[in-house]
């Protein structure tokens, strides 16, 4: 996976967040306070811009310029969790011109570290967490197991979406959904919905390399 | 949805060229959104800077200037700002003395003003923090975000201001903020959500019998919903709330807030209500405001906050404030 | 309908009772229902005595204190005071130099208030009367009750309250409201209509992409209804009636009201085209308000005033007033 | 008709304006400020209220009593039109015990120069003078023809209910209805149709003395 791939990437998952907006800020009106499709609009349309604007020439540097535009455009929970992903992730790339999947598997994994280091969220407190964490386990093992990285990129959104939908029946316990108490149980986390749109970016991104 | 907006994409920066025209005290940088007391910064005094989405008017913008902020910065609607804007309104407001972050709790607010105290430090900037969690409606628990911060806010802002004003170091001023928040409870009613405008549709539905209790200042639904009544029973509740979690006694500062669609009239009966209810519990509101001050876009409801009242505290709630939302001076004409 | 009242006959009662509580700046005779200064009456002063249905709140309960009203009478929801009222405020505030009474122009306000000035004038009370009639909504013609009073009531009292506290005698205390009054214009647009508690529904309906133009201060229909659009446009078909009636010019002091429900976000948006639209016709907004300050129950939209200045204004407006609704002190604290 | 039957008649009145209360603030909705129910029916319980607390001894008396209660309680614009109307007439028929179709004719004629002389209104202005007028002249060309009492109101009722109803297509000219220009055609004034219930109570009260 070279620099081309990620800023494909970076494209899937801006047009996929872009067609879902509305979809997103209806997930977070139930149990938030309807913004969640409009933040990520934001953000990665300035990532798109930065990206355009100034074009990195290692994907660490994509990853890492995305993140930091993320940062400063988003605001809210979302921006500085999915910004720190980001930019973990670029980080634990390097400079390296061309990464393996194992690579990606550890970006990944640093990526998930820093959000979950910032955000304080553990798996099952109907977090984004609830999708990231099982979408990258399921890629670590894929990947171990030494299946095409198209294929293991299948597993680990399907782990992902599967992961989004597991958040429904849950009782949130952290971000704006936990003020709502046994209320928040019913009702999928924006946040979790959006990360799975993320993963099946990447999934696409691969397709098309 | 109707609003008197230009556009969804506008209405920051709009809200923002309407605040620049209407206060000549105020200096408003567009490109980073950030609203300054036009001298800042004050050399030798601790500057004050806060912020949080916008939907909330007037705070946090409107309590910028002598006595209270030193810049706001203002998100999206009910959006925390980005890190950027804070560190700049930081430096902005850095007399020498350091730099007072107040900030509400919510993960948002939370995680952006982190991010920006991390690198104002790298950029050898003093900053102290302290988080307004004042809502009983929330469950302090592990289990949860922690408390939210709503209408002690302007407590915290205006006091710390006052104290900031006389000199203080920095140490003191966050201790005393910090204070202040202790000191406060807060518990918010709504009839009927407020229409994000990206949303285009109230955040939630309620009948026309029923009222959503202990509702944040975002559109959050409450967490429970009950049906309607008088004016005294609906105190009732809210004041049960602030009681239940510290028994209400002596001296009070009290903020009846209206959440932006409810008219004064209304306002001021439920004032009436929770004095009453302040009496009965052998307690006092010796000052207090009424009206809009911490809203919630036009959402149609109230919020109580009390704040138990110190001497020190008192002194510093009177003392002259001159913002566009709060102003006062030290020798007012009576009667 | 759903609102913060115990029942629909005590919201008066119940508002005055919050208000007694809020402002002890203020005194409330529950019994004739007349809120007044707590001092009054002030020897050797004007006394400015004003009144109109409740509804409008701050108006013109909230504009007493030091450098504006001496007593206000409030109505039932939207129905003009009654004599009695006003007999009873006039009394309580004549320090022997006169009262002015300040009467918004509808019918039942002005007939109310000139029984109640011919009683007065038979108990040996001089009283002198000054109508507002601001509203270019209104033709002003033979066939129309003439023009209704709006936001410039605010002015009105801001400025004769300003006069009156110099000492001034009845007669150039009236001239000048009479000035002020000529010198004002405004026009209001709604995007929906308020609840009358007693009528239960709103006084009209407006579709989802309807707004109204030309409204008055008391769910009265406008004179049109056209489609929304966006904030600037909706501001210049205000400013345009405003101009067309009378060119905008020089200095000008503007109020940019709220009506109850329209929150403070979206009037700073309004403020800024009207301030934009001002400088393009070559006049300058030097003083402004922005605000629920005439609010029409739950009403959403806005209205705008707009007062030509004279120096004398101008230095009256600055001067300094102190009441629940609108305070400032001489020497304030800037930047 | 003595005091009794002035009673009688604003004890009617009072009825009529409770039971009608939510109509005429609906028709007040439409071209008003939607509390002109509310605001008769307040005048006319405290109408009540002050003629049992202190009866008086004429019909004069009576209606003296009522018009002041009126313009002390109701506020707006139909308190002191009505309260001059009641005193007006009070006045006119000074403190005769008994008084005659003649007399009441008199002092109607005497309210209704009240009301104009006040509100500077004239018929076709689109107010209550609109059913007033119409009225008291029915009433008064009955009485010259020596027609029955009852049957003297009953035609003056069906003249004020006329009134009212021709209000519906007039533009108002004053009040609270004339900031609507063109607007405010179309429907009926509300002080015409109270105006109307008035009469027609003071008929209820001729049947049944
Ligand atoms: N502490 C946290 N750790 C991980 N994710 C979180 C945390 N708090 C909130 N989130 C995620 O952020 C999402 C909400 O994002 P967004 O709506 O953009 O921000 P905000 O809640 O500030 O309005 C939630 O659905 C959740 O997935
Ligand atoms: N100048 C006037 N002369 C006669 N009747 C009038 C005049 N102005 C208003 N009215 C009557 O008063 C009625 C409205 O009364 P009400 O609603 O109680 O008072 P307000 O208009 O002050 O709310 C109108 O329907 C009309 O019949
Ligand atoms: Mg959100
Ligand atoms: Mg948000
Ligand atoms: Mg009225
Ligand atoms: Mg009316």
């Amino acid at each position: 996976m070279d620099t081309s791939f990620f800023l494909a990437w970076i494209k899937e998952a801006a047009s996929a967040v872009q067609a879902e907006r509305d979809h997103l800020t209806q997930l977070d009106a139930a149990i938030g306070d309807a913004d969640h499709g409009a933040n990520l609009d934001r953000g990665f349309a300035a990532v798109r811009q930065t990206l355009a604007d100034t074009p990195p020439q290692t994907p660490g540097g994509v990853l890492v310029q995305a993140g930091s535009a993320l940062i400063r455009k988003v605001g809210g929970a979302s921006g500085p969790l999915y910004g720190t992903a980001f930019r973990q992730m670029g980080r634990a790339l390097g400079d390296a011109p061309e990464i393996t999947p194992a690579d990606l598997v550890t970006a990944l994994e640093a990526a998930q570290e820093g959000v979950q280091k910032l955000g304080g969220a553990a798996e099952g407190d109907k977090t984004l967490v609830d999708a990231f964490a099982p979408a990258v386990r399921a890629l670590a093992q894929a990947v171990r197991d030494g299946a095409k990285l198209e294929d293991a990129l299948e597993t680990a959104t399907a782990a992902a979406q599967e992961g989004a939908q597991a958040t429904v029946p849950l009782q949130a316990r952290k971000g704006r959904a936990s003020y709502l108490g046994p209320r928040s149980v019913g009702h999928e986390d924006p946040g979790a919905a959006s990360t799975a749109l993320i993963f099946a970016a990447l999934r696409r991104a691969a397709g098309q390399a | 949805m109707k609003k008197l907006i230009n556009s969804v994409d506008a209405i920051v920066t709009d809200t923002l060229r309407g605040v620049a025209a209407a206060h000549p005290s105020l200096r408003v940088d567009f490109e980073n959104r950030v609203i300054y007391r036009r001298n800042a910064p004050h050399q030798g005094k601790v500057g004050l800077v806060s912020g949080g989405g916008a939907g909330h008017e007037p705070l946090h913008g409107g309590f910028v200037g002598y006595g209270m902020l030193d810049a706001a910065c203002p998100g999206e609607v009910f959006t925390s700002p980005v890190p950027d804007q804070m560190i700049e309104a930081s430096k902005g407001v850095d007399g020498g003395a350091g730099v007072l972050h107040i900030v509400k709790n919510y993960t948002g607010d939370v995680l952006n003003f982190e991010m920006a105290a991390e690198l104002c430090a790298d950029e050898g900037i003093e900053v102290a923090s302290v988080l307004v969690n004042d809502d009983v409606a929330v469950q302090d628990s592990l289990y949860t975000a922690g408390r939210r911060g709503t209408g002690a806010t302007l407590f915290v802002e205006k006091i710390a201001g006052a104290l900031a004003e006389t000199g203080a170091p920095l140490a003191e001023v966050a201790r005393l903020a910090q204070e202040v928040n202790e000191r406060s409870r807060s518990f918010g009613v709504a009839l009927s959500a407020g229409t994000v405008p990206a949303a285009g549709k109230p955040t939630f539905d309620l009948s026309d019998t029923e009222i959503e209790l202990g509702i944040g200042i975002h559109g959050e639904p409450g967490r429970t919903r009950t049906t309607h009544r008088e004016a005294r029973e609906i105190a009732r509740l809210a004041m049960d709330a602030v009681n239940d979690d510290v028994p209400l006694s002596g001296d009070t500062l009290v903020l009846l807030n209206g959440m932006g669609g409810t008219p004064l009239l209304e306002l001021y009966i439920m004032y009436g209500e929770v004095a009453a209810y302040l009496e009965e519990k052998g307690a006092r509101a010796v000052r207090c405001l009424v009206g809009n001050y911490v809203t919630s876009l036009d959402m149609q409801g109230f919020s109580v906050s009390v704040c138990r009242l110190t001497d020190e505290l008192t002194r510093l709630w009177d003392a002259p404030v001159e913002t566009p939302g709060l102003r006062w001076a030290a020798d007012r004409p009576h009667g």
